[in-house]
């Protein structure tokens, strides 16, 4: 039993970091709400060529499909160092896509492994035991949208649908599709983002380090990607764990500023960290944080070992990795008093990525509920 | 036990709200839809509004009337903040120099102060500020390091920095807490002070929050110049006025009209698709709202203690942390509701959501609440202080050793 | 506006205590749990004489139906003095009971005001917008069960069903059945406890003194009582309301007893009182009994004043006053160390009340839902 | 990153399987169903048992060879832990002695205390208890009040209350802390015993706790003679060696199996009507499902820790936090799912339901805890402590000023 890093991914990762050092990543991200305040499409650093240079689009995609053949807790490793700085690395569009791809042998794998072909996929989630068929996230309410038809003649998918909240549709190139057919059985396609069936309604929500789409496709045509339902859902998990790591990555991230801080300031006449309310608080960013970095390695193991588990240990680091993030962000803000609430310092930002990503590609809760069936359900975790 | 007007409230209700049947359409907009704009005409409008409610004895309703208020108690306050609300009308412009301020000068203001002060600042004309806090002593008010120099002629120089300053923006005055004297120990060497907010030496910054929106200033002091007539109370008292100012504080927070409640949450997502039905979010707003209707219930005892002839005790202070704690979870559950779209920039949920985690920190926080109120309604002992009669001067360096 | 209490309220109060501390009640709520623990039915203090020698039964009867006709909250005084020494007091049975009878104007109302004849209430809950049907608590489970059958002909009712976990049936002369007829209309009927179709299982779980009856009617035969669907939906909020008085009680007991063994107990050369820890978790007790205390009043104000507001105050009042109870009885284990969780301690009675309350008569969780359905319907609390 | 063994371990594994497989049916059932009821006869099959073990190499896998030990590591130790869960069979009776209090005497024993109790401890002929905790001392181990004098023959005489004592009743030796020298600050003027419990003068009580059942003992002394030769370690070094027993007790609970879990909470409500369609339920449920699940994902990180060489850190307290609130959780949720007959007096739930208010307490509060790991893990400032550097004899009566 050996859980610690091999060189390869201590390499993977320190080099991520470095590759996302070279920006202000976190001073873009203040400036990208200055536009958005102003009513203005926020202009975001375009990472996207970094992300090429480093292999990142291809990260989870096979050798012979023209990727990295990495595991899924490397591609974790890169999102954690992304989210730590709130860059804009659309890994949790482009990797599930990619793993649909590559799980098809598609022949666009390639393209989009090596980042020539922008990808990104439309979250459309695998039935559950409280929602039998494939769907996607509302508007608003808690009543989860069908996902997309599928018409299939041959190779040809024709679309009909909507997939709101979809993470980077706007900048994408092609978008990978989730939709079913007249028997409910999901089909992915690949479609042009500039296909006249598909509108790509650009939004920006709170944190504008995340590019957000609704994505209307009207007869939109697509080509027939041959993956199964398992790989399908399992895109949605890739996704999930994703959002997991980048959960983790800035919990991570803030705890020890948040240590530092408290260990500085003094209030009547001691270290503020020094007090039980203060600390206790902080351990329990630390605990929170701890249980999710486990559970992205229960992730890891189950994509590796044990797929029939992959389910409930993505939903489980999800749900884990975003109580850590909620209470992570809240807690640096608190720390570090009244002046954390301000503008100019970063601890809003980071709240502002834990309020928006807890909502998104079915939020939470939607994970938690996920635990919830399949342990109801009799699944034993390792 | 009776949830009603006596018979005297009742008279004075109905004479509330007569008067403002009568006047309430020249309100202006100051707040949510339809509200004036321009900060500059929305001042002035407003200002105008003050004065017309000092007319109606609906501003300074406790002040005495020989400085030009009702002479009432904090029941009739109670009442008129219950009426405005009601009426969805504005009370005055300057809350804070009416509430506190003001109610500070009567106590511990020169004759000459009292006389140059109170009236325009009653009737709006001269807006005041709190210049308490600062940036490195959070919490910890009498930490403050901001200097006031005595000079030959008597006149004091203040340097320094206050932050969190409401109104600052539009204030003729602050009054400001300063350091007079460093070689005693930190609660020994305050001095109170009426500013100038036009004075030279002071700059004003707005302090922009999670929203984007300057809620607060900073205020910065280089040299400021005062006379020793700006001296609010005793030079070297300063502690004791602070403590008059904040239980007027108390007191105004407590009697003013709640802003959060259960039924306006409970709306927020009553007609959400699925949400009605959905158990997890039932006990989640049903938990909510308990909090808030007790809350409000409470609101309604300390009222009738206020009518008995109490003064409301820390432990009001306790509807604060049910409120700011109620309010984000409700502010969670909004979003996990109703998705994204509660989190654009013009909601009204999503302002909220950025609101609140200022309001934890801002006006002593919540862990502080908690000591007060641990120690003086429960009776617990305090915690080891390392700061006690210590002089000022040394406290910094045995911090950084 | 005034909520003090009158003069009379503190008499009744003050007299309340003084007649209960006749006995020490929590001494001997400890040894029926010896009874319980050695398998025996334990044999608890009968404080039915001092009850109806204080004239409690009669409490909310009104003069001319034989009782005193005071207001509900004279009886939630008179509930938190009884739970504050774990006395079992059947007000959560017979006060429902004779509210029933009263409002009817009932024959047996005198005698069951007067204490002559003991009258226990079976619980069953009005619709709400969740549950469109009168309902009894399930044996286990989520499902509420129907309320018994009431097949009407003049006078008679012939009842059928179960109600299981109705507080103080063991001990009843007559029991108050509410049933529903062929139209699903409620009808309330008095059932001898003696009748040969009434079968009264007599079942004690964790708080000895609180004595449970799972009551089997099979063709029980009784008198129809003439109380409309208001005062039989109010007997349930009565109820609701005692037991959020009971919670209040205990709470408001514990905190004092709490706080000074937090002043006087050291560790690590202070008062444990003096660390942010205890002393937050105690204000945080202080602030859920002050919430609990308010919501008992806002019951008593729409009692008298807003009908319309009762099922709201009443199930806020369950749900907040239960909370208060759930919190104030661990924090005060947790104060007092590893002896607050012994035997010998009464820590763990009040713990056993709690445990057992939140779960009877609905539960806190069905009053929580409750608070909401009243909330999202558009009910505007006072 | 891998979660399987390594090929020593596989084989070592293997190795305690098929020990397992020809051993497990002679195993005692000594808790739950079957369980063997009366005491005496329960203990003395299960010290049998352990003496088995200890032929399989499965009882002292860490304790050096030359004590009768198989000379593993932690890792090996974990293995048979596992194994022994797996299979469904008791560990070693003296659970506390075999993992305590016998590597602190390798530690800190003299030639002869080694020689005369180990082979013993080990093979359950002597099990021994741990005397540390006090009624008035709490959490704060350093503050024991048992006292030590002693004798002009150089014997001391023991007299205290020690409390919270596991296996009390038929332990034949307790490691007791006592206090030698009151007038040196508290950490300092401690010493470590090995007590005879038959020694006169010793007196065992059954204490019980909430579900009524003697989970510990209080175990009085009065006037208990030991000789010089019964000092574990030095003289006034007593804290010394309790630190050792903290370190190894660390170790033997951060190895041990973990006994709730994600699936068993699950299941006990999963064919409750109704409950597996509630959202409120799910939402619950997979809130504590995830955090056991991550405690568990910790536990093989804490071994991957111990499998290349590390020692667990203070950290590893928080899956204790962890696993402790989310039990108290999961009792509330099936307590309400399933009613109250989730509360009697034989229910396995009901028993957990009494048994976590105990456990929440004993052996170091979770406060405690958090200031540990605040200060250990974080390198937060401690607490201003009162009592660092006063003589223990005056600490008494500053506390009480």
């Amino acid at each position: 039993m050996d859980l610690s890093l091999t060189d390869e991914q201590e390499f993977l990762r320190d080099a991520a970091r470095d590759a996302l050092r070279r920006t202000d990543t976190v001073a873009a991200a203040r400036e990208a709400l200055e536009d958005v305040a102003v009513g203005k499409v926020p202009t975001l650093t375009d990472l996207w060529p970094t992300a090429v240079e480093a292999g990142w689009p291809g990260l989870l995609t096979s050798e012979e499909h023209g990727g990295a053949g990495l595991g899924l807790y490397d591609a974790l490793l890169v999102a954690q160092e992304a989210a730590a700085v709130l860059a804009p690395v659309p890994l949790v569009s482009v990797l599930p896509a990619a793993s649909i791809l590559d799980a098809a042998g598609d022949e666009a794998s390639a393209a989009v492994a090596g980042g020539e072909l922008r990808a990104a996929w439309l979250p459309v989630a695998p039935p559950s035991d409280r929602e039998a068929r494939w769907t996607v996230d509302p508007r608003g309410g808690l009543l989860r949208g069908d996902a997309p038809t599928a018409t299939v003649s041959g190779d040809d998918v024709t679309l009909d649908g909507e997939v709101p909240w979809a993470p980077d549709a706007p900048g994408a190139d092609r978008l990978v599709v989730v939709g079913v057919d007249a028997d409910g059985a999901p089909v992915a396609a690949l479609v042009d983002a500039a296909d006249a069936g598909v509108t790509v309604e650009a939004v920006t929500r709170y944190d504008a380090t995340r590019p957000l789409g609704h994505v209307r496709l009207q007869g939109a045509k697509g080509r027939r990607i041959a993956a199964d339902a398992d790989a399908l859902a399992r895109a949605w998990f890739v996704a999930q764990a994703i959002l997991a790591a980048e959960a983790t990555g800035v919990a991570g991230h803030l705890l020890p500023i948040a240590v530092e801080y408290a260990k500085e300031r003094h209030t009547f006449g001691r270290a503020i960290g020094s007090y039980q309310a203060v600390k206790h608080h902080l351990v329990e960013v630390l605990r929170l944080t701890e249980n999710a970095r486990a559970l992205l390695i229960y992730v890891a193991w189950a994509s590796e070992h044990a797929p029939d588990q992959l389910p409930l240990a993505a939903a489980a680091a999800r749900s884990g990795a975003g109580q850590a993030l909620d209470v992570a962000t809240r807690e640096h803000i608190s720390v570090h008093g009244g002046i954390g609430a301000t503008w100019e310092h970063d601890a809003p930002l980071y709240f502002r990525r834990a309020q928006l990503s807890r909502r998104l590609v079915g939020g939470d809760a939607d994970a938690t509920d996920r635990v919830a069936g399949q342990l109801l359900g009799g699944v034993v975790p390792a | 036990m009776d949830l009603n007007d006596s018979p005297e409230q009742a008279e004075y209700r109905e004479r509330v709200r007569t008067w403002l049947r009568d006047n309430a359409a020249d309100a202006p907009r100051v707040r949510g839809e339809g509200m004036i704009q321009d900060e500059d005409e929305r001042v002035a409008a407003w200002r105008t509004w003050q004065r017309r409610l000092v007319e109606g004895g609906l501003c300074g309703v406790t002040w005495p009337e020989e400085f030009g208020g009702a002479g009432k108690g904090p029941i009739e306050q109670v009442i008129v903040n219950q009426e405005l609300a009601q009426a969805g009308v504005p009370g005055p412009l300057d809350f804070i120099g009416v509430g506190m301020m003001g109610p500070a000068i009567i106590v511990h203001g020169t004759d000459e102060q009292k006389r140059r002060h109170l009236g325009p600042l009653l009737h709006g004309d001269e807006v005041f500020c709190q210049l308490f806090s600062e940036p490195a002593a959070g919490s910890d008010l009498a930490g403050v390091t901001t200097r006031a120099v005595q000079q030959d002629d008597g006149s004091f120089r203040i340097t320094g920095q206050k932050v969190w300053t409401t109104n600052a923006q539009f204030s003729a005055y602050g009054v400001l807490l300063a350091r007079t004297d460093a070689d005693v120990p930190k609660h020994k060497g305050l001095t109170m002070f009426i500013v100038p907010m036009d004075a030279p030496g002071v700059t004003i910054r707005g302090l922009r929050q999670i929203s984007g929106e300057a809620e607060f200033n900073e205020v910065f002091l280089d040299e400021v110049e005062v006379g020793a007539d700006a001296v609010l109370g005793q030079v070297g008292a300063g502690w004791t006025t602070a403590l008059t100012v904040l239980m007027f504080e108390r007191l105004a927070i407590g009697t003013a009209p709640i802003g959060y409640s259960a039924e306006r949450f409970a709306a927020a997502i009553a007609d959400a698709p699925g949400a009605r039905e959905d158990s997890a979010v039932r006990q989640e707003i049903g938990r909510i709202g308990t909090e808030l209707i007790a809350s409000r219930f409470n609101g309604h005892r300390m009222i009738s203690e206020l009518a008995g002839g109490g003064v409301p005790g820390p432990e009001f202070g306790l509807a604060k942390v049910t409120m700011v704690s109620a309010a984000v979870d409700a502010g969670d559950l909004i979003g996990d509701v109703l998705g994204p779209d509660a989190l654009d920039h013009d909601d009204e949920w999503g302002y909220m959501i950025s609101f609140l985690p200022g309001l934890k920190s801002a006006g002593g926080t919540e862990e502080i609440l908690r000591n007060t109120i641990g120690e003086r309604v429960l009776g617990l002992p305090p915690e080891p202080r390392l700061d006690k009669g210590v002089p000022f001067s040394e406290l910094r360096s045995r911090q950084e050793a």
